[in-house]
């Protein structure tokens, strides 16, 4: 079973290397985003600082989603028919899918973190927690949007029609990690918000396990 | 043919409407109070309905009786319908009370995320057009969204606190009593009675609606779900 | 506006599309019956 | 005729009716321990387009139990040992046709189920339907195989069966 999951994470993530679609679509498309909201709110140095955090989280959680609907994370029919026969367990390729998705949304929240970084220059936040907080947090924007992609799977308007069962449902992910860096700012507790991100990413798991088998019987 | 319950459903709207309106204004808020008679049943049924859409997802799921799902999209689509009111007449209460159209009062906020998480369940819906597959695939997704909905109630409270006056959204307040609560609780039940009567009348469009889009049992289309075919020997 | 006038406004806002989504559902199902016997 | 094949590989529920499929009865948890034995080749092929048709069968190896040898000779039987390093998404149609029935002969089924195999196919690839479905039976093994065009297929058909409007009418092979 183990074996199973880690043979298609890393088939994923060939896939995903191959395609080149997170790191030379969807980060790029991250990155223009983060330049044009100060277009757009001004570029009063101070201002930006202040809601420097607040856009990183926007746009991790916005085009995060779309990480989680890219064309390698959507398996065909006959190739699911085909892990389905092989006997790979539904649970097993939710697994790998989330587990895919949570890599590269850290990759991409790295990556969308430093631009944040260079164009609001916000206070520097302690980056120990940051190393727990952004995890969490992409390990439950990828859950929610695995399960999305295998509820809306096989349908033409999949990459709109995720992204809005995503998001909503998605609110706690992103309270938490714009609440939890801003109580790192002003040097307030921010224990309840690793813990609700905890509990949230428990609950996806579990909602993600017990409903693959439902989601893939035809 | 109307049925009894749409009887009794128009009569005690009928009811509520005219209390809400002949009952004495709130001491404190005076007559703008009266908005609370449409405002938190529409609130409670914001609730109700999505819990009523879980329920039937999951007796979908273990029974596999179409009815069910049929039960579960009538009550997700009143239920957008009453949390649209919710918010709207939370706004038209809020703009003479406060002065703005939207306030970041946890419960409001909470209500627009149910708005939108109902949203995307419908589009779900609207996207299948087989039945089964439909039935399975939002039976899953209401379940997912309605395990958030705890975690997005418990994230938006620490967040905004719920600093709010009671009387904003809290039904059966102790602060209001005598007719006013009368009214207040008439309105709540009279809008449960019509929530009901909307969901089986709505149920029942979509069950012959999926007759109607069903091919029927003579005309099998080769390729898509096909009938037990009995083999017949013909050797030429 | 007045305090009546919000009142006013909200109920005639909930009522009113109570009783619009009430029609809706009346239209449909008689629309649908009316398919059913055509068939 | 997709629907009536997924139903006989365990992968489409009957609407109504039962059946047993090697010994497992459907819509039942049995089937889940009889579907290694089943291959099933459908429209479009099951690989991942932007991994290499190497890739795609040493995933497909892990996941069976095989190893990657096994692949390679799978790969070599099907005249694609000059493709192997190719992406999928650089293949033609009869290449990835070609690297489905490798998958087939990788996996070694006990029910082979192929359909319109052969649709599309050239002379020389069409030897490779009946090479697979040889390879099948050879070990015990049974094949369906659904296909429009009858004659071709005929060379290597025991049992024929014709469907008309809904109805299944066994004819002379």
């Amino acid at each position: 079973m183990i074996r199973h999951v880690t043979t298609l994470f890393v088939a994923h993530l060939r896939d995903e290397r191959r395609a080149g679609e997170v790191m030379l679509v969807i980060v790029p498309f991250g990155t223009v985003a983060l330049l044009v909201v100060p277009m757009a709110v001004g570029i009063d140095t101070p201002l930006l600082d202040r809601i420097g955090p607040g856009m990183f989280w926007v746009v991790l959680l916005l085009f995060g989603t779309i990480v989680t609907q890219r064309q390698s994370a959507s398996l065909g029919e006959s190739r699911r028919d085909m892990l389905t026969l092989l006997g790979v367990d539904p649970a097993v390729r939710f697994v790998a899918a989330a587990l895919a998705a949570a890599l590269l949304l850290t990759v991409f929240a790295v990556v969308i973190g430093a631009v944040t970084f260079v164009l609001y220059d916000p206070e520097v936040v302690d980056p120990g927690w940051l190393a727990a907080i952004v995890p969490l947090t992409c390990a439950g924007i990828a859950m929610v949007g695995t399960i999305a992609g295998n509820v809306a799977g096989g349908l033409g308007t999949r990459s709109s029609l995720a992204p809005l069962l995503v998001v909503p449902i998605a609110v706690p992910i992103l309270l938490a990690g714009a609440q939890a860096t801003e109580g790192l700012r002003m040097g307030l507790g921010i224990l309840r918000w690793i813990l609700l991100l905890s509990v949230v990413d428990i609950v996806l798991a579990l909602a993600g396990v017990l409903t693959a088998r439902p989601l893939e019987e035809s | 043919m109307i049925r009894p319950l749409e009887i009794a459903a128009g009569l005690m709207l009928a009811t509520a409407l005219v209390l809400g309106l002949v009952v004495p204004p709130d001491a404190v808020q005076g007559d703008l109070q009266r908005i609370m008679y449409v405002h938190v049943p529409s609130a409670w049924l914001a609730y109700l309905s999505f819990a009523a859409t879980l329920v039937a997802g999951v007796a979908y799921l273990k029974t596999r009786r179409m009815r069910w799902d049929h039960i579960a999209g009538a009550s997700a689509e009143v239920g957008v319908l009453f949390t649209g009111l919710a918010l709207v007449t939370g706004s038209i209460w809020g703009k003479p009370v406060w002065g703005v159209w939207w306030t970041w009062d946890a419960r409001l906020v909470l209500t627009a995320v149910m708005f939108f998480v109902y949203l995307g369940y419908l589009a779900l819906r609207r996207s299948f057009d087989d039945p089964e597959t439909r039935a399975r695939r939002a039976a899953v997704y209401g379940i997912v969204a309605v395990a958030q909905i705890p975690l997005v109630h418990f994230s938006v409270v620490w967040w905004r606190g719920l600093h709010q006056p009671p009387t904003l959204l809290r039904p059966g307040d102790p602060q209001i009593d005598g007719p006013l609560l009368a009214a207040l609780l008439a309105a709540v039940f009279a809008f449960t009675v019509v929530y009901a009567a909307l969901v089986s009348r709505r149920a029942e469009i979509a069950r012959l609606e999926d007759l109607l889009a069903a091919p029927s049992a003579d005309e099998t289309v080769a390729g898509s779900g096909v009938s037990a075919p009995p083999i017949v020997r013909d050797t030429r | 506006m007045t305090d009546w006038g919000w009142v006013g406004l909200a109920f005639a806002v909930v009522y009113g599309t109570l009783i619009g989504y009430v029609a809706v559902l009346v239209r449909r199902t008689a629309r649908l019956s009316r398919n059913r016997e055509g068939r | 005729m997709l629907g009536l094949l997924r139903v006989m590989a365990t992968l489409l529920r009957p609407a109504s009716g039962t059946g047993t499929v090697l010994g497992a009865r459907l819509a039942t948890p049995e089937v889940e321990s009889i579907r290694p034995r089943i291959g099933f080749v459908a429209h479009d092929p099951a690989l991942a387009p932007h991994l290499t048709l190497a890739e795609n069968l040493y995933l497909v190896a892990a996941l069976a139990g095989a190893t990657r040898v096994a692949a390679d000779r799978a790969l070599a039987d099907v005249g694609l040992a000059g493709a192997a390093r190719r992406r999928v998404v650089h293949c033609s149609n009869g290449m990835r046709r070609r690297a489905e029935f490798a998958r087939m002969l990788l996996i070694g089924p006990s029910l082979l189920l192929l359909d319109e195999a052969h649709v599309g196919l050239d002379p020389e690839a069409f030897r490779l339907v009946a090479h697979v479905v040889a390879e099948v039976t050879g070990r015990g093994g049974a094949a369906v195989l659904v296909s429009h065009e009858r004659e071709r297929a005929a060379a290597m058909i025991e049992r024929a069966v014709e469907v008309r409007d809904g109805t299944l009418a066994e004819v002379a092979p």
